[in-house]
């Protein structure tokens, strides 16, 4: 078979693709409040990227330390110059948006705040959305003892409101960690090859899933029965505050995508159509894969675009309580905290420090309104009844 | 399946994940060292210098099945631990904040959930209209708010701009009258009615007006989720056949709306109004925060991370319990309610 | 030949959806005959139902009226209903003409019971009698010395419902919490009705009946209570759309012949919507055939079986299956209403179709006595 | 009828679907949606199953090709004549030695044993066309993927192979190449029912179940379905179990047809003699409530009274006994067996008989 013709056939195949994707641009392009949200993100996508340009860091090894410029305890306003020689040195001469109790430039906080913010967006929201799409199909396509047990499991981690459940988290969390990663990539590969070998429908369900645990654990007493010694790929972690608000956001994140996986698993599998697949004799896997997962990922994207709000407004709701990123982090939350103590301060005039606060949290609205514009717009274009006539 | 079998079999169901959120607990104690374990043990300050025998008595360095009962039996009697910040054990402390909170939730949650499900309505009634996008847009807006920054915004604006509403509980004058001057009586906790009680109604004005901010903030960051589920029920109850079917009977507008559509549409907001209700404690806890208002929610908070270098472990722990608790029996409530509006689950 | 109670005149409808303008109605022609059955038949999205919804003037959005003239004649002098105002529509619609609906499954509110779904039209059209009646049975009860202690301050507010029904006391009255028990009385009566309407309907027990759920009812029982619905009030045109398309075969019986023996009764006219030429067959004096939003044929039931003359007409009526027979089917499918094929809609399907077919709209014309036929082969 | 071969035998087939209630949401009924049906389908044919909706005629057509697991009962797929035969002997004898020999025959012919790899094998060889394309082809899958999957996930052809296959299968269906790769929204109501006639037979099938194929399009483009489906099996040698609640076009296509009721199979035999002679108060009460669609002919209608009562707990005796003006006192308490009265017409009926 010739290039030329394998180039044709690829062509054909990827051209409704691209069809549909037209057509989702289409409906974009005629709902502005998506627009809105598009740019916005990209906004601060720009920032993020941009950010060792638009705020030089002036610790090279740690960009996300605020830079002090002196250590003096009044906030100074927008357009102050810059004092502190080093720094000048750096090629900053004014604060933009000021300057923090202790000096911390506010501009320089923004601006590498933005990383920060998309760090915890998208990592926190990627870890749930894996772990609740592995647990959520495992629910919802077996059903049985293995649903019951996760949906319970999901019932009572969801019975905590998610701030207060994270908050009792990250105070648990111990400040070094020793990770197993031997034993969690094992488990994984084992499983997955038990998924891919396993035809029979029996061993694709609660089996595998004990006979991996059941196979990692007696991997793992015996290596530390023969050798005396933890194995070279049980690593210590040390857990920064940051890293601790990760991890607690993340376990307390994972079970709503499990509900909602599992839900659109449930309404899509009786459809006729995974029957239909069933009756020409696809594996369990293939259906999940190619019939189910397609049509049931939709209302999962949605979600995990509003999620992504929500999960920045909590880590910055968390560093507000005091238990987030460490003062001087470039983080907006934190920077609120910090600047919580000023509008108090100025009973004769409120306004005198303005921009301690202000800034930082304007930062956070506009960028959480950008996703939460821009989840609230997937939902109207791939609203799957409005899509397909 | 009767009205009775549906809430027997809630309650049933319900079992499971109160033992559950308390088993979940036990798992994050299991993670703190257990120097701050043993304070979930101890009654009083005094105690504070015997931790090394706590740890031996509660079997502390032992196997953690020993511990569960020890720890279980000891919550069953009521003893989550000695809390630092709170000056108490975490019962009295919690039992002393409760009413600040409560009175806070009880002017926010209905405010939250009338203007949602009216707002809703409006908003799926005048679809792609003024009305419409005003509200979505304002609600959208609300959403995204951090809930502190709100807070400080709104003192900065309303208090330290305009003088209007104070932060805190009281102003001073009521406080010394609650606290200070002797003649004070508790009834029933809630300020608003007791001042009404003691006979002191501009107490309750007082406290009221004090309210005016915190509880306008918890109403802006939830009355979204009401907005938006009342508005999408509503849109699917007014394109059904009833709909069009009580228009060919010749009702109004109106009735058709507030009897056929709402009535139907309530029915998944109900939901949503529920888990609103149980997660009010987090947007109480930022809340009472920005606003210095004592009670649960800052108790935590400040226990959590304002405190010092060392967390209230007791604290964090009791209050998280607590959430976990309130929000099972919100829950089922809930459940029952629902039952009782839809008669497709009353009747089975 | 008898009066119109009904002309539909070159009615057009558009639905405004995301992919596009649909032009669903283009120009509907039809008149119903007092007494008379009228069926309209095609097939799925030909604008049948919203026809059937235009006369009521209740066509859910996007749809929208675009033209045209629905003349509505109860008594002498007819009225436009698409220019009326919405008081007078609401007094026409329940009360003059009413709708049996397609789904009775949708068209049942879930949350309220039949009785409730009944009394409700009953309360709406016929307070004023209901009143009346009330007022009866506490006269009686008064005299009998039957009557509670509120009897003489109930019959106050009936009274005053009899005379003024707007009155601003009864305004209040009627949103005071136990105050306005006063209404159980006129509830009560207004239930009776509807008792009695499902006996009418032939729903054994009808008493428990009248307190269930549509949930409860099996599909032909929720459809005896929609059409208790409709004819609760003696309307002048019962419009049906589809009522039987959801039913089995056997029941579809029950129903078809309920309908039949009540419009004897109640003496009204028909419009019964449907896809099946059977049930034309069965029920209905005249037909109009619909395709693509026109109507293209329409005569006499018998006249139109025996000598269709549209062509669509006739490949209908020729797929039907018939034993033995080969089954011959219409080339092509339905176009898509929102880019229609210029002219007469059905050229591009037409075994006949001439030049002029698809440039110019054919109008309708009177091709035999009292058959119209919209048709450039006859004209 | 020995020159006939029988495809498929069914025996005894019962289908009960477990209803749960109560507290603790324990098994409290079962709905019969089939119980005990006996019947067999000749290779070659079209056989009809009518009824009305929840009569379990659906759930049957989908047993038959193990979508469905049945509760009990056996259906022999392709049993040479000796063997069935022998099977005959031995589900009368009821020895020890016969019922282990019974057990190896049907480890091997009947299909409700089947299980896993064996199980899948036989998707190839039975297909089934479901009521509505629009829920019953994948919405995010192109035509191509749709039917050349079959092919893949049985491991016939792959790649260009596969797709010379899907091509030979779609020109049959009269659709072309420009097809392949588009989504299935993109078609009409006919349109979309070819596709799934092609899925159905892209693996050479001997036996398919056509699930009220036509009730979801358009009476213009029924007929034209109804013309594929009869060339197909012409070409293709196909046998047909085509269910539907639409008689008159049953009439036109089966060569027998069964009623059903309830779970249960009351009338069985050829076409014509069915339709024009019905012996079972239900069949003739079920013909006769077709309108017909001719204004001239005005036939006797017989209006049953009531409604289909509850498959979870059905009427003792004849399960149609409420319903039927001519019951006797037997009817409500024996339920009569399905017999023949003569040229392979079966009727399940007391009256009939006494």
């Amino acid at each position: 078979m010739s290039i030329r013709s394998r180039w044709k056939e690829f062509r054909l195949g990827i051209k409704p693709t691209l069809d549909e994707l037209k057509f989702t641009l289409r409906r974009i392009r005629r709902s502005p409040l998506s627009i809105v949200g598009m740019v916005l993100i990209g906004f601060f996508v720009a920032i993020a990227i941009f950010a060792p340009i638009l705020a030089p860091p002036t610790d090279p090894h740690d960009p996300f330390s605020i830079f002090h410029d002196g250590y003096g305890p009044t906030p100074r306003p927008p357009g102050s110059p810059v004092e502190d020689s080093y720094v000048r040195d750096l090629g900053w001469t004014t604060h933009y948006f000021g300057t923090a109790e202790g000096q911390l430039d506010i501009y320089y906080g923004c601006i590498w705040g933005t990383q920060t913010a998309f760090r915890i967006g998208l990592l926190v929201v990627a870890v749930s959305l894996a772990v609740g799409l592995l647990t959520g199909c495992l629910a919802g396509y077996y059903g049985g003892v293995i649903d019951e047990i996760l949906m319970r499991f999901t019932d009572i981690v969801l019975a905590f409101p998610g701030l207060i459940l994270a908050m009792a988290l990250v105070i648990a969390l111990p400040p070094a960690w020793s990770i197993d990663f031997g034993f969690v990539g094992l488990a994984i590969v084992i499983f997955l090859a038990l998924i891919f070998i396993g035809r029979s429908k029996k061993l694709q369900g609660i089996w595998t899933f004990m006979l991996a645990v059941l196979g990692f654990a007696a991997f793992g007493t015996l290596y530390t029965w023969v050798l005396g010694t933890p194995p070279i790929w049980v690593q210590t972690l040390n857990l920064g505050n940051l890293d601790k608000v990760l991890i607690a956001l993340a376990l307390v994140g994972w079970p709503s995508y499990t509900r909602v996986i599992r839900g659109e698993i449930l309404r899509v599998r009786h459809e006729d159509y995974v029957e239909a697949a069933r009756a020409v004799g696809c594996s369990d896997f293939r259906i999940v894969v190619r019939h189910i997962l397609p049509n049931a990922i939709y209302s999962v994207v949605i979600i995990a675009s509003l999620d992504i709000g929500a999960i920045v407004l909590t880590a910055a709701a968390l560093s507000f309580l005091g238990i987030g990123a460490p003062v001087g982090y470039a983080d907006w939350g934190q920077m609120i905290s910090f600047a919580r103590n000023w509008i108090w301060a100025g009973i004769e005039n409120p306004w005198q420090y303005w921009y301690t606060f202000t800034i930082p949290g304007l930062f956070i609205f506009v960028f959480v309104l950008g996703w939460n514009l821009l989840g609230d717009a997937f939902r109207d274009i791939l609203d799957p009844t409005l899509r397909r006539r | 399946m009767g009205l009775r079998e549906f809430v027997i079999r809630r309650i049933l169901l319900m079992i499971p994940t109160l033992i559950g959120v308390v088993l979940l607990i036990f798992a994050v104690t299991q993670l703190f060292t257990p120097g701050q374990r043993a304070t979930l043990y101890i009654t009083s300050e005094k105690q504070m210098s015997r931790i090394p025998d706590i740890i031996r008595q509660y079997h502390l360095n032992e196997s953690v099945l020993l511990q569960f009962s020890d720890w279980f039996s000891q919550v069953l009697q009521g003893n989550l631990g000695y809390s630092r910040t709170g000056g108490g054990p975490v019962l009295q402390v919690m039992l002393r904040k409760l009413p600040a909170t409560f009175e806070l939730v009880i002017w926010s949650i209905p405010i939250t959930i009338l203007l949602g499900t009216y707002l809703g309505i409006q908003s799926a009634v005048h679809r792609d209209q003024l009305p419409d996008h005003v509200t979505r847009t304002v609600s959208i807006i609300g959403y995204s708010l951090p809930t502190f920054w709100l807070g400080i915004m709104l003192i900065a604006i309303f208090f330290s701009g305009l003088g209007w509403f104070p932060p805190e509980r009281t102003g001073a004058q009521a406080f010394n009258y609650i606290y200070l001057s002797g003649h004070w009586r508790y009834y029933t906790g809630l300020l608003t009615i007791d001042g009404l009680l003691n006979g002191q109604p501009w107490i309750s004005l007082d406290v009221l007006k004090h309210m005016v901010l915190p509880t306008a903030t918890l109403v802006t960051i939830q009355i979204a989720l009401i907005i938006r589920v009342m508005r999408s029920s509503m849109l699917e109850a007014l394109g059904k056949g009833y709909v069009t079917a009580a228009k060919a009977k010749g009702l109004t507008n109106t009735q058709v709306i507030n009897k056929h559509a709402r009535r139907n549409a309530l029915i998944p907001t109900m939901t949503v109004a529920g888990l609103l209700t149980a997660g009010v404690l987090t947007g109480v806890t930022i809340t009472e925060t920005v606003f210095n208002i004592d009670g649960l929610g800052r108790w935590a908070a400040v226990a959590a991370g304002g405190g010092g270098t060392v967390p209230d472990v007791p604290a964090v722990l009791g209050f998280a319990l607590f959430a976990g608790i309130v929000y099972v029996i919100t829950n089922l409530i809930v459940d029952v309610l629902y039952a009782y509006i839809d008669p497709r689950i009353r009747l089975g | 030949m008898t009066e119109d109670i009904l002309k539909i005149e070159d009615l057009r409808l558009n639905f405004y959806t995301y992919e596009g303008v649909v032009q669903a109605l283009d120009g509907v022609d039809l008149n119903l005959r007092r007494g008379e059955t009228l069926g309209i038949v095609g097939e799925t999205g030909c604008g049948k139902s919203v026809t059937g919804l235009s006369v009521l003037v209740i066509v859910p959005p996007p749809g929208r009226v675009e033209g045209g003239k629905v003349l509505f004649s109860p008594k002498g002098r007819p009225i436009d209903l698409l220019r009326t105002r919405e008081a007078i529509l609401r007094r026409i619609r329940g009360e003059f003409v009413s709708m049996i609906f397609q789904d009775p499954r949708s068209a049942l509110n879930p949350v309220y019971t039949a009785g409730d779904q009944i009394s409700e039209v009953i309360l709406n059209h016929k307070r004023k009698e209901l009143i009346q009646r009330a007022l009866e049975r506490m006269d009686e009860e008064i005299k009998s010395g039957r009557a509670s202690f509120l009897a003489g301050y109930y019959k106050k507010i009936y009274e005053k419902m009899l005379s003024n029904p707007r009155a601003a006391t009864l305004q209040i009255l009627s949103r005071i919490p136990i105050v306005r028990r006063y209404k159980r009385i006129l509830n009560d009566e207004a239930k009776k009705e509807a008792v009695n309407m499902l006996r009418i309907m032939r729903i054994p027990d009808p008493e428990r009946v009248v307190d269930m759920y549509p949930h409860e009812l099996s599909g032909g029982m929720a459809q005896r209570v929609v059409i208790a619905i409709a004819l609760a009030c003696n309307p002048e045109i019962l419009i049906a759309d589809e009522p039987t398309t959801n039913l089995d075969v056997t029941i579809q019986l029950q129903i078809l012949h309920l309908i039949k023996e009540l419009k004897e009764k109640f003496a009204s006219s028909v419009i019964y919507v449907t896809h099946d030429m059977g049930i034309i067959a069965e029920m209905c004096d005249r037909v109009a055939v619909m395709y693509a939003g026109n109507v293209v044929e329409l005569g006499k039931v018998l006249e139109i079986f025996k000598n269709p003359i549209h062509p669509y007409t006739q490949g209908l009526l020729e797929s039907i299956p018939r034993p033995g027979v080969p089954f011959i089917s219409i080339e092509g499918t339905v176009p898509s209403l929102i880019n229609p094929p210029k002219g007469c809609r059905f050229h591009n399907r037409c075994r006949y179709a001439m030049d002029i077919c698809t440039k110019v709209k054919p109008e309708m014309v009177e091709a035999e006595k009292d058959h119209f036929v919209e048709c450039f082969l006859h004209q | 009828m020995n020159s006939v071969n029988t495809l498929i035998e069914v025996r005894n087939l019962r289908k009960y679907y477990p209803v749960f209630g109560g507290v603790l949401r324990r098994k409290v009924a079962e709905v019969k949606a089939i119980d005990g049906v006996d019947f067999r389908i000749f290779k070659g044919e079209c056989f009809g199953l009518v009824g009305e909706s929840g009569c379990g005629k659906t759930t049957l057509g989908k047993t038959l090709i193990r979508i469905l697991d049945p509760t009990t009962g056996s259906i022999y797929f392709e049993v040479p004549d000796d063997i069935r035969e022998k099977i005959n002997e031995l589900e009368n004898s009821g020895e020890l030695e016969g019922s282990r020999i019974l057990k190896d025959i049907r480890k091997k012919y009947d299909l409700a044993t089947y299980k896993g790899a064996k199980l899948n094998s036989i998707r190839r060889k039975m297909q089934i066309v479901y009521q509505d394309p629009t829920t019953s082809l994948n919405p995010r899958m192109l035509v191509k993927d749709i039917v050349s999957e079959p092919l893949i996930v049985q491991g016939l052809a792959k790649g260009q192979d596969a797709k010379k296959r899907v091509l030979e299968i779609l020109y049959k269906v009269k659709l072309t190449e420009r097809h392949l790769y588009r989504y299935p929204h993109e078609f009409s109501g006919g349109q979309r029912q070819r596709i799934a006639v092609a899925r159905a037979l892209v693996t050479n099938p001997e036996f398919v179940v056509l699930d009220e194929p036509t009730s979801s399009v358009d009476v213009s483009v029924r007929a034209q379905l109804l013309n594929l489906f009869q060339d197909l099996q012409k070409d293709l040698n196909l046998t047909y179990i085509f269910v539907s609640h639409d008689l008159s076009v049953v009439e036109c296509i089966a060569h027998r047809v069964a009623v059903m009721y309830l779970g249960k199979i009351v009338e069985l035999a050829q076409t014509e003699e069915l339709y024009k002679n019905p012996v079972h108060p239900y069949s003739q009460a079920l013909f006769a409530s077709i309108p017909i669609p001719d204004p001239t002919v005005k036939k006797r209608q017989i209006v049953l009274t009531g409604e289909v009562p509850s498959p979870v707990n059905p009427p003792l005796g004849c399960r149609f006994h409420p319903r039927c003006s001519e019951a006797t006192e037997i009817c409500t308490k024996e339920e009569p067996e399905l017999r023949d009265i003569g040229n392979g017409h079966l009727v399940a009926c007391h009256l009939v008989f006494h």
